[in-house]
């Protein structure tokens, strides 16, 4: 029975561990942020703690980089078993403009299992509050992906191999004309 | 002709070293010298000419000149001239003689041009790995023109660590591990300390080096760059932003219409407005003084609401492209950004009121993390760090661009470089950036906010520009090439030249002050992009094995 | 110890009082020209690819699935909400929303995929009229972007002239 | 006999009852009221209750150098929070008073700072060690205070039984209470560090080393830890109100009960202020200003000798 409570209290009372693994500190500020007069979310029970040891949230900044993945790998190993991960910015969730570059592995799903995501660049606070919320389950997310289709008539294929370079052009040979 | 003379004074100091020289304007002027002489002219100019040392470049020219290109930039700060020193390196053995014995402030640079481009340096006093991650093979240069942006050697491992030197006698090794509360973003620092002192510090950097010039010369275009620029760094985004844009415009001699020059000073100051409040919070949160930390954020929140409906969104502003600025200041937007102002500078009088007086501060930062003017020199010092210990340097009226030549303000220093001073320096810069966006918007009249290009920009050509960022001055060099992308662009932010003095300022110092030292020069590691490791003769015996180091990190301990 | 400047710093709080908004509560709207999630209206979209080639994330795939349809996909993931889309389409097709409560559980549920009809369209590239010269169209032609790991596929002259950069994605049609 | 046995059981627990159940609101009201000194909404009132249970809820990592000594400290330091507590009268008498005297008092007081620095060696990583080194530090220069306040009331009322002592003795001098005024001043001064609240929380600085040395514990043992931490906030307060401002807790039951806890409610209200209005000390500053407050302690303690 404790048990259960314990578990049911989870979401009232989150301790955020801030690791950023790289990218610029326009997250940090702005979860820096969440916790100032204007935001406050100590008001849903949320804490910056120091050591990985003793949070429940871990938010992910920046892209996963070659050179922190180790780091960011022990940080979530060293968190206690009921843990969340939070992806937070533009970065974070898909890699960033950098996403290819030579030292960045891609998005930090690459290396922690993420929970939640927050796109931005930076996200604005509330943004970060209503991913709070979305994580608590106060609100339910307002996001669906579109999917457009004008029309699915029989379309003959093509392959790639009839596509030619013709000066800077790439252009298909075989078009029959319609 | 204030660029005339100094050549001419250059002439007679080097002599025959000079090859040739390009004048493209009154404010900058590139000499080619032979690769031999470098070293001495660069001694000449640092030492004789007393010149400021500002950042090094080293580019791959191969496909175009045939050559590789190395450049040390220099600011002659009372003549109001950006002078940059370049030679041309034969393709085939790219060695170059180091500057770094005569010219300090010049080490990381240099070995960042090692790392990226590999151009080899002899007589380099800590030729160590600077800037590419742990694994990556020796011989692989990723900013090469002949590798893909992409491009991950195939012996690249994963397991190697950074080996780093031993501590010295006596000394325990602490960890200031990437994910420390008060570190912003990931920089490992090994701190020596002997019981509660900090006898030295080894910093293994660059975790933030994200290859962003290389996908400015292989990906990005000309307009997409400023996009990029802004994300170097989340607090002064829009210090990179301007500044790459004014180094292009530079290079094309392209002039941006005056309203535009006008918006962007408006948005600079309003960014360095929002960069010290978070500083001067920040500071009091490292300090434990949590009610201060709490009060400038909510005096900052209202700046950042109005660059919001100003500019879109509330830090990133995307503001500019290459010959002017994206959007313009309705007329109730600036009636609004008055209101704002007014109201912070009313409180921000009442905070600083308290605050300078407040002896519980001073008690904390008083005395503590010194930087005298001998460190200002030698380690190139910038910013309000340079302005506190006394050094009266701001590139926004050494080196005038935007509309900061009809704007009146005065350059605040303080005395003894401590981080007290610093914090006065930059609680005062906060009323002088509030009387130069009042003074702008009554200045500013109706005109085009672009420039309309009839035709692509020409390919080969230099230029550079040098910004006043809340931390420092900010300095971008770019090589103008085709395809509509430079052919090189390079970054040098603030923080890359305070860092430097820090390994000096924490030394013998409590290991409780190493936090706020290092928070005292506002530290922003994703600019920086690149770092170095100060050197401690040390032959003792060892206190932590690099296993234990490895092992430590390896098992469930934090690291 | 200075008790004077601890009771203003303290009155500087207690003046301003409780500030704290209600956010999830009360809605916080962004501001007018706020540069929130682009919207794609499918409508006015010609398909011309202005936008996939000036943003600067890369994330705006384009496949040309056959002669007829071109496949336009706006992944959202790295989006950096920086309007440039929104400045170089030609047809304002792109509008940039005023939505910025886009946290999910699910990565996919931020992306935009449209089908468009493109007839007999060679793709030359005339039919984008770019803002300046310096925003040409760089990829002219059949692009075939890889959807499934999210990669744009890049030919560019600014490298070595005849192999293309990245590995090229074999396409196993059915 | 019983009777008096089965009271003291009763009144024993039900002093351990109250501190356990009142710790955590007052730690409650302490961010409610900072959080209202820094302009903004702060959590409910019972935010920390929530806090412990999710604690509790949480998996146990065992890491560090010794496991099984770290569960036996966490457990410690509560248990001797809680035995000081019984030995405190509460608005009414102590329960145990007769089983122990001031020099109990004073080891057990020992006893919780001795809990965090084994908790810390047991922990064995760096940033707990340095945390460590500081806690030795602040005690060594700390626990004399107390030691000194309550060996100055055993002296005025010239024995060390509890009951006798922790009524005000320390102003039953004859005429003006010097050594006692001098006293109420020290303590006053030196309580922040009692309670490890903002200008003395140099061990566990959040900022610096990242928790001290709890920086190892995660789960139940860290939910101990930290309602120790709270216990010994209530107990410092309570010692202090029966120590220093005795009058009043003669009453009839309902009121000097109610009585009490108003004070101790003052009691941290002061220290919330306190800990919202400066910044954090750094040890060696800490220590002179312990010295200071020492010296003049000795000072007060000689003076009750000779009967002021």
């Amino acid at each position: 029975m404790l048990k259960n409570l314990c578990q049911k209290m989870f979401g009232r009372s989150l301790w955020v561990y801030h690791a950023n693994s790289g990218g610029c500190n326009g997250c940090d500020i702005e979860v820096l942020n969440v916790l100032t007069p204007y935001y406050d979310v100590e008001r849903f029970g949320i804490k910056l703690v120091g050591s990985p040891r003793h949070a429940d949230v871990m938010l992910c900044q920046g892209p996963a980089m070659r050179s922190t993945a180790k780091a960011l790998r022990a940080a979530y190993d060293a968190m206690p078993s009921p843990k969340l991960v939070f992806a937070i910015g533009g970065c974070a969730c898909g890699g960033g403009i950098w996403h290819d570059s030579y030292p960045v592995l891609g998005p930090v799903e690459k290396v922690v299992p993420v929970n939640f995501y927050i796109p931005g660049c930076p996200p604005r606070p509330e943004a970060i509050i209503y991913g709070v919320a979305v994580a608590a389950g106060l609100v339910d997310k307002k996001v669906a992906p579109v999917e457009f289709k004008q029309l699915n008539l029989p379309i003959p294929r093509y392959h790639p191999s009839d596509l030619k370079g013709r000066g800077e052009m790439v252009v298909y040979e075989k078009a029959e004309k319609i | 002709m204030i660029a005339r003379e100094k050549l001419d004074q250059l002439k007679a100091g080097a002599g025959s070293a000079i090859l040739r020289a390009v004048l493209p304007s009154d404010r900058c002027v590139f000499v080619f010298v032979e690769p031999s002489a470098l070293k001495k002219v660069c001694q000449y100019v640092f030492r004789d000419l007393d010149a400021r040392y500002v950042t090094s470049i080293g580019a791959d020219d191969r496909p175009f000149s045939g050559s590789f290109l190395v450049a040390h930039n220099f600011a002659f700060d009372r003549d109001h001239l950006l002078c940059s020193i370049l030679t041309e390196i034969p393709a085939d053995n790219p060695v170059v003689d180091s500057i770094s014995e005569v010219v300090p402030p010049a080490n990381w640079a240099e070995r960042e041009l090692r790392d990226l481009v590999g151009i080899k340096l002899n007589g380099h006093p800590y030729p160590k790995r600077l800037v590419l991650p742990d694994g990556w093979p020796e011989d692989s240069h990723p900013l090469r023109k002949d590798v893909p942006w992409n491009f991950v050697p195939p012996d690249y491992d994963d397991e190697r660590e950074y080996e780093f030197g031993d501590p010295p006698e006596g000394c325990t090794v602490v960890p200031f591990g990437p994910f420390h509360p008060t570190l912003d973003e990931p920089a490992h620092f090994r701190l020596y300390v002997d019981g509660e002192r900090v006898r030295g510090c080894e910093y293994r950097g660059f975790m933030a080096h994200r290859g962003i010039e290389k996908l400015a010369e292989s990906v990005l275009t000309y307009n997409d760059i400023p996009i990029m620029a802004e994300r170097i760094c989340g607090i002064c985004g829009c210090v990179h932003n301007v500044t790459y844009a004014q180094a292009v415009e530079s290079a094309a001699a392209l002039q941006a219409p005056p309203r535009a020059e006008y918006l962007r000073t408006i948005l600079l100051e309003l960014e360095r407005l929002h960069s010290h409040l978070l500083w001067v919070g920040l500071a009091c949160h490292i300090v434990g003084f949590d009610t201060l930390f709490m009060q400038c954020f909510r005096i900052r929140e209202p700046v950042m609401w109005v660059a919001e409906k100003i500019t879109g969104n509330r830090k990133t502003y995307g503001l500019c492209v290459i010959g002017g600025v994206r959007r313009d200041l309705t007329v109730e937007l600036k009636a609004e950004l008055q209101q704002v102002l007014d109201r912070l500078e009313t409180e921000w009088k009442a905070v600083t009121g308290a605050v300078l007086k407040d002896r519980n501060i001073q008690q904390r930062t008083c005395g503590v993390g010194v930087a005298d003017r001998k460190l200002v020199k030698e380690a190139g010092l910038v910013g309000p760090v340079a302005r506190a210990a006394g050094v009266d340097i701001d590139c926004r009226r050494d080196h005038p661009y935007a509309a900061y030549d009809r704007v009146a303000f005065d350059v605040i220093t303080a005395a003894d470089g401590d981080v007290w001073s610093r914090v006065v320096v930059r609680a005062r810069e906060v009323f002088e950036s509030i009387k130069i966006i009042r003074q702008c918007l009554e200045k500013m009249e109706r005109g085009p906010i672009q420039l309309t290009l009839k035709d692509e920009l020409p390919a080969g050509r230099m230029g550079m520009s040098s910004v006043e960022a809340p931390r420092g001055e900010c300095h971008h060099f770019v090589i103008t090439g085709e395809d509509n992308r430079p052919r090189r662009w390079r970054v040098r932010a603030p923080t890359y030249q305070n860092l430097q003095g820090v390994p000096m300022m924490i030394k013998d110092q409590q290991l409780a002050d190493m936090t706020i030292t290092l928070g005292s020069i506002d530290p922003c590691f994703s600019c920086t992009d690149r770092l170095e490791t100060i050197d401690l003769k040390s032959g003792a015996t060892r206190v932590w094995s690099p296993e234990e180091l490895l092992k430590l990190g390896r098992n469930k301990q934090t690291l | 110890m200075s008790i004077a400047s601890k009771v203003k710093e303290a009155l500087v709080g207690l003046k301003a009082g409780r500030v704290t908004l209600d956010y999830p509560a009360q809605p916080r709207p962004a501001p007018e020209n706020f540069r929130g999630r682009p919207i794609f209206d499918a409508q006015k979209c010609i398909g011309c690819a202005g936008c996939a080639n000036n943003c600067p994330a890369r994330e705006i795939l384009v496949f040309d699935v056959c002669q007829e349809i071109r496949i336009l996909k706006y992944l959202g993931r790295r989006c950096t909400y920086c309007g440039r889309c929104a400045d170089v389409c030609p047809e304002k097709a792109i509008t940039m929303s005023r939505e910025f409560e886009t946290a999910t559980n699910k990565i996919g549920d931020v992306q935009q995929r449209l089908d468009l009809f493109m007839s007999t369209c060679q793709r030359c590239g005339r039919c984008f009229k770019e803002p300046s010269p310096l925003e040409q169209l760089k990829l002219k032609g059949y692009r075939v972007d890889d959807l499934e790991n999210e990669r744009w596929i890049f030919r560019s002259r600014a490298y070595l002239e005849s192999e293309p950069v990245v590995d090229d994605i074999k396409i196993e049609l059915d | 006999m019983t009777h008096n046995m089965l009271w003291r059981i009763v009144g024993g627990l039900a002093n351990v009852q109250a501190v356990l159940l009142v710790a955590p609101l007052c730690e409650g009201v302490l961010r409610k009221v900072t959080a209202f000194l820094q302009s903004r909404k702060g959590p409910p009132l019972c935010q920390p209750y929530i806090d412990l249970l999710k604690l509790l809820g949480k998996e146990d990592i065992e890491s560090g150098e010794s496991p099984s000594l770290q569960r036996f400290v966490s457990k410690l330091a509560l248990a001797a929070a809680l035995t000081v507590a019984c030995l405190v009268p509460m608005g009414f008498a102590a329960p145990m008073n007769g089983a122990g005297d001031v020099i109990l008092l004073i080891y057990l007081l020992t006893l919780c700072g001795i809990c965090t620095l084994l908790g810390g060696l047991a922990a064995g990583s760096t940033y707990s060690l340095l945390g460590i080194g500081r806690e030795m530090m602040t005690m060594i220069a700390l626990e004399p205070l107390f030691a000194i306040a309550l060996l100055v009331g055993a002296v005025h009322v010239g024995s060390f039984r509890l009951d006798a002592v922790l009524n005000g003795s320390v102003y039953a001098a004859q005429g003006i209470p010097w050594s006692g005024l001098i006293l109420l001043v020290v303590m006053i001064m030196s309580f922040q560090a009692f309670v490890q609240r903002v200008p003395f929380d140099i061990a566990e600085a959040e900022t610096e080393l990242m928790e001290g040395p709890l920086s190892e514990y995660s789960g139940p043992k860290l939910a101990l830890f930290k309602w120790a931490q709270m216990v010994r906030l209530v107990v410092h307060s309570g010692l202090f109100v029966a120590l220093f401002v005795p009058w009043g807790s003669g009453l009839a039951f309902p009121l000097g009960w109610m009585l009490f806890w108003a004070k101790v409610l003052v009691l941290v209200l002061l220290v919330t202020v306190v800990a919202a209005t400066h910044a954090r000390y750094r040890i060696d500053q800490a220590i002179r200003y312990f010295a200071g407050l020492l010296a003049v302690a000795f000072g007060a303690l000689a003076l009750a000798a000779y009967g002021f």
